[in-house]
């Protein structure tokens, strides 16, 4: 074990892999010798620059997530460091529409081992926040991963990059180096399409990822002191979805509060409660409440953020109305 | 650089299956994008790859491509009816998207650009891995004008990558003259990249081919990228059942004078690379061989419904 | 009234905007003298080429829907025909996150009037197949408007021309060309965001749009022969969703499918989905039901296209599960 | 083309504007991309705009953009802050976003490029009006690497709109040098599209502005657009407290020896354009306005819960 942040555990997870396999490399912008914004990158020049298998990339998104993809054709494990996730929309064809249609267009013949990994999210780094991951779940044959923890951060990223898919591997600033955690050493892989329980509780049900996976803890925290136990799901992968647990969680509290940092209006708070409704009717004895951003683009302001995001005693009042009801 | 006589019959060959392949699929497919007049600069293009050589053709041209890196033609026919027997069993067309088991990459979406990057990828991979591939990255002359055009030649170039980029400008997007949407010519970019550009008479096949094979060349010596733009002439319409032809009638008879089989064929005869008896039979063979094909494609079955494969989408 | 297709009620509608006011210009590839791939602006340039108002542009959809983004803000009102939806994963970040960002982030100064058209959908032109719209749910600031009738596209045409906001106006190609209908002629407009109620029933609702709507009232047909009322709920917009149409229609019949052509994970079926049981729970009697394509990409054969399809017989039967749940 | 005295005036007060601004921003927040070293690009790119003109500047110089097309130095500050008084209240950052109603258009997302078409369609707009409004489409060198960049300069090239391209090239996007990453010169992808292009000594503040009037003036004219590249040099870290600079330290030292407003302040008074006296009089009376503007800011006030404005997405 190890203590260690976020950024620290992806970038261990990072290194592992192309220690084991020599077809992985990293390429983005400013990732080499700079070590990447963020430190994104950090320590992964000096141990594989040298191999040629750390490269910095003009600014052209579209250019290197597609030479991604043609790599990942061509039998290598590219990993690309998209730095912010809120650049998806200019690759989201690459990435997603040509990437995620290949496999299954080729009958089988083409794989493309691609991991796309980008930053976002209302954090400290006060920008590019914009949570866009929601579209990826109408792209056919792409996954979503979004840890909420450092472990779960390195054995997702081990996952992702032996994964035969194109991956977006979503890293939240404001989880990024808040705090440290004991994290498994070496190899250390969580698979991708399962979600964890994160807390386990009978009330009621509430689905999150990432940062609002640690909002959702700290909801929970407050509804035990009124007596409300509220079982935590934490999806990890958003796509594909976990079905079996969200609906066995559910089965059992008879109401779900989902919370998501993307805008509301066609966010992937909307899917788990379409799954739910579709598939899991009978248990439900409440209204599914989505406690997300409203649908405008991340205001700038520190206090119009704050009101923007869904914090944990937003989530906590959704979940106390949907035990009362 | 000059070809050897064998190089020259089979480049010659390959025009000849252009044609014929676009005589055939025109019969079946009103919607097929036919390579008529452009065949010098298809042929050349995809003629004498090597195995771990990727291509990104153009999409005209895409099925030539595929069977000029070995892809069975009835099943590349069979491809563009979505037969079970096709490369992808029905689930994708051939007409745009060749068989990745040849090192082909097509147009997994409607979308033209981006497989340039793709291109620019498979030759990171070589480059990474230390072998002498190469890739080529084949587009239209409206094709240029998409940003995947300058992004993968920027990248290609700064990263020494072993790409060649042909455009296979046959001077029109669907209706849009290149005149009057791409400034400049496109051989000229290169100079903007710090590669070497030129552009081609693309009704030459020996020109072509020659262009071609020192860019090869270049890049399976670490050289980096090159641009080829061959200038040839879309002698029909967009697609086969493609009615108006707005173009100035001179214009298209001008060039479809110059066909580059007819012209070819001359040369060869003349310089005697070979005599018209042993052309002629090439042409009956080839004939026969595309004639067979499609009739072994046509009656080939079609998919049941497990080819859907609902589940199938993740590898 | 005149009896039209959807494709010449949609270009009625066009020139009836550019007769009325100057500022409306149209560009795209292929769009002049010849008049756009399946005639989609036919006309156009023999009454206003030599105005310079119909523009053909290269093969650059970044360019060029970023050039009607920056006209529309110099206060023009630019039509941009992107061809193909396919093609928005091309332009997204232009259209959508920019162009839909403007109006809020400048507090009102900016006004991005912008429409975007875009064929799509299975039908009779076997390629270009593929429905993207839902992810402009999750895009704030932008409209998308799927009109399922000949009258509808007129109506909403000229509403998206004259909205102030980045509309996509979706055009099916299953119904472009397919039957004439009386259109009226001259000034015609209907609302954005608002559903029209296209068949009345009081067993179940079906929620469709565009082509779906179409099979949604075939299906009410086979329903009703079986003495099951089906109500047919056509959105025509997407975004904004009128919630208060669907909503009180399943306050009446409790009971709700959604038909979509959109592959059914993050398929803007789900938003509906998830408005209704949040919103409307109580009047619930049965699971939601989302008819929609499975998570693959269209295929391309004939049957296998069919398969994938949801067609008038398969939301029948969901509709009679539902009604019988 | 030679300038008045007095617009050499005013390019000097503008580029002590610049440096004046990033001083006074640079202790507020560790955040803002400065300007120093390239004031003669920026001042140059956003002087003498008309009304009716519209730029897309380059986010590094974005602020100064807004302040040449009139907009209020104090609102414009408490933008970087996001208080009350900037033109949007808080909802967005002033220092890569001008306001819109002075013509400026921002980047409204964080991503580099698109700009540039947007900057091309107000071309387009001026165009369809039939006025001799010009756009300013600014651009780093990374910038230049977008596709974006290729698509709107062969949009404005090919359909002749009042553009003026200018890339800002201070020889590095955050650590990663032009040289390694921008393929050939920026300048020299004019030609590839039939454009005039030209580079600049982009710390040679005459140059600049002569190199820009006639840009303008030919766009004015109708003959359509121009790329200049300003080749200048970034004197600090990508952004105020950025520690690390991996360049050569000799390399740093030369540019900024060679300081564009030093230069320029010494021609001024070499050439009898103003004495000294004159400019110190300029440089102290900017830096009290810039005070000012930034004392009125800090105590503006913080915008309250209203501005959120949850269902004001649309217009
Ligand atoms: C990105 C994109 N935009 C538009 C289209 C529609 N389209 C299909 S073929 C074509 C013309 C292409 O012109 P060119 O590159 O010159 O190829 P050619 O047809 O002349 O061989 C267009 C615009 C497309 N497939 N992809
Ligand atoms: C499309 C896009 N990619 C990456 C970034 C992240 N980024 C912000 S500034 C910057 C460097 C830009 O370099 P250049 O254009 O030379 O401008 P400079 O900072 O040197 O003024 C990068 C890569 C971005 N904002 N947008
Ligand atoms: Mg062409
Ligand atoms: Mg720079």
């Amino acid at each position: 074990m190890a203590r260690q942040t976020f950024q620290e555990a992806t970038v261990a997870a990072i290194a592992h892999e192309m220690r084991r396999d020599r077809n992985v490399f990293i390429m983005g912008e400013d990732i080499g010798a700079f070590g990447g914004p963020l430190h994104s990158c950090k320590g992964l020049w000096d141990e594989f620059g040298a191999q040629g298998r750390v490269i910095d990339t003009p600014i052209s998104e579209g250019g290197f997530v597609g030479a991604g993809v043609g790599a990942a054709l061509a039998g290598k494990r590219p990993i690309v460091d998209l730095m912010f996730l809120e650049f998806m929309g200019l690759v989201i064809h690459q990435f997603g529409l040509d990437g995620g249609a290949m496999h299954y267009y080729s009958d089988g013949k083409a794989k493309v081992p691609l991991v796309v990994r980008a930053k976002y999210g209302v954090g400290p780094f006060h920008g590019h926040a914009y949570d866009f991951h929601s579209w990826l779940l109408n792209v056919p044959g792409v996954k979503v991963v979004a840890p909420a923890t450092p472990s779960d951060a390195k054995g997702l990223m081990a996952a992702s990059i032996r994964d035969d898919n194109p991956v977006l591997f979503m890293e939240h600033m404001g989880l990024y180096h808040a705090g440290r955690e004991e994290v498994p050493e070496g190899e250390y892989v969580i698979p991708l399409g399962k979600a964890d329980v994160k807390r386990r509780g009978r009330d009621v049900t509430i689905v999150a990822s990432a940062l609002m996976t640690k909002r959702a803890l700290a909801a929970a925290d407050i509804l035990a002191q009124d007596g409300i136990e509220a079982e935590v799901v934490d999806l990890r992968t958003l796509a594909p979805l976990d079905e079996e647990t969200v609906l066995e969680s559910v089965a059992r509290t008879g109401r779900l509060v989902v919370a998501c940092e993307a805008v509301k209006s066609g966010g992937s708070a909307s899917e788990v409660a379409a799954l739910v409704v579709e598939k899991g009717f009978a248990h439900l004895k409440a209204p599914i409440a989505r406690v997300a951003p409203p649908n405008v683009p991340v205001p700038f302001h520190r206090e119009l953020e704050k009101l923007y995001l869904p914090d944990a005693g937003r989530i906590a009042e959704a979940a106390r109305a949907a035990a009362a009801a | 650089m000059t070809q050897s006589n064998e190089t020259l019959l089979d480049l010659y060959r390959l025009m000849v299956v252009t044609r014929e392949v676009d005589l055939a699929v025109s019969e079946i497919d009103g919607h097929w994008h036919g390579c008529d007049g452009e065949e010098a600069v298809v042929a050349a293009a995809y003629m004498g790859l090597r195995d771990g050589d990727t291509v990104a053709p153009h999409y005209r041209g895409s099925l030539v491509a595929a069977y000029a890196r070995g892809a069975d033609l009835a099943r590349l026919f069979a491809g563009i009816m979505g037969k079970a027997t096709s490369y992808n069993r029905g689930r994708y067309r051939s007409d745009i998207c060749g068989p990745p088991e040849f090192g082909v990459i097509g147009l997994y979406s409607g979308a033209l650009g981006p497989p340039l990057s793709y291109a620019t990828g498979a030759a990171l991979a070589a480059k990474l891995d230390g072998t002498d591939a190469v890739a080529m990255a084949v587009f239209g002359d409206g094709s240029s004008s998409r940003g995947d055009c300058h992004e993968a030649m920027n990248f290609a170039a700064s990263l020494k990558l072993p790409v060649v980029f042909l455009c296979q400008n046959n001077q029109v997007a669907i209706s849009t003259p290149s005149r009057d949407r791409v400034a400049g010519t496109v051989a000229d970019r290169a100079l903007g990249y710090g590669m070497p550009g030129v552009q081609v008479d693309g009704n030459d096949a020996v020109a072509m081919v020659d262009a071609v094979a020192e860019a090869r060349a270049r890049a399976r010596r670490g050289e980096g990228p090159s641009l080829i733009e061959g200038l040839t002439y879309r002698a029909r319409g967009h697609f086969v059942s493609d009615a108006a032809d707005p173009r100035p009638r001179d214009e298209v008879e001008a060039w479809r004078a110059r066909n580059p089989i007819r012209l070819f064929r001359d040369r060869l005869a003349g310089d005697g690379v070979a005599d018209t008896a042993h052309l002629d039979a090439i042409d009956a063979e080839v004939r026969d061989q595309v004639a067979a094909a499609m009739a072994q494609a046509q009656t080939d079955p079609e998919p049941g419904a497990d080819v859907l494969g609902a589940d199938d989408v993740y590898a």
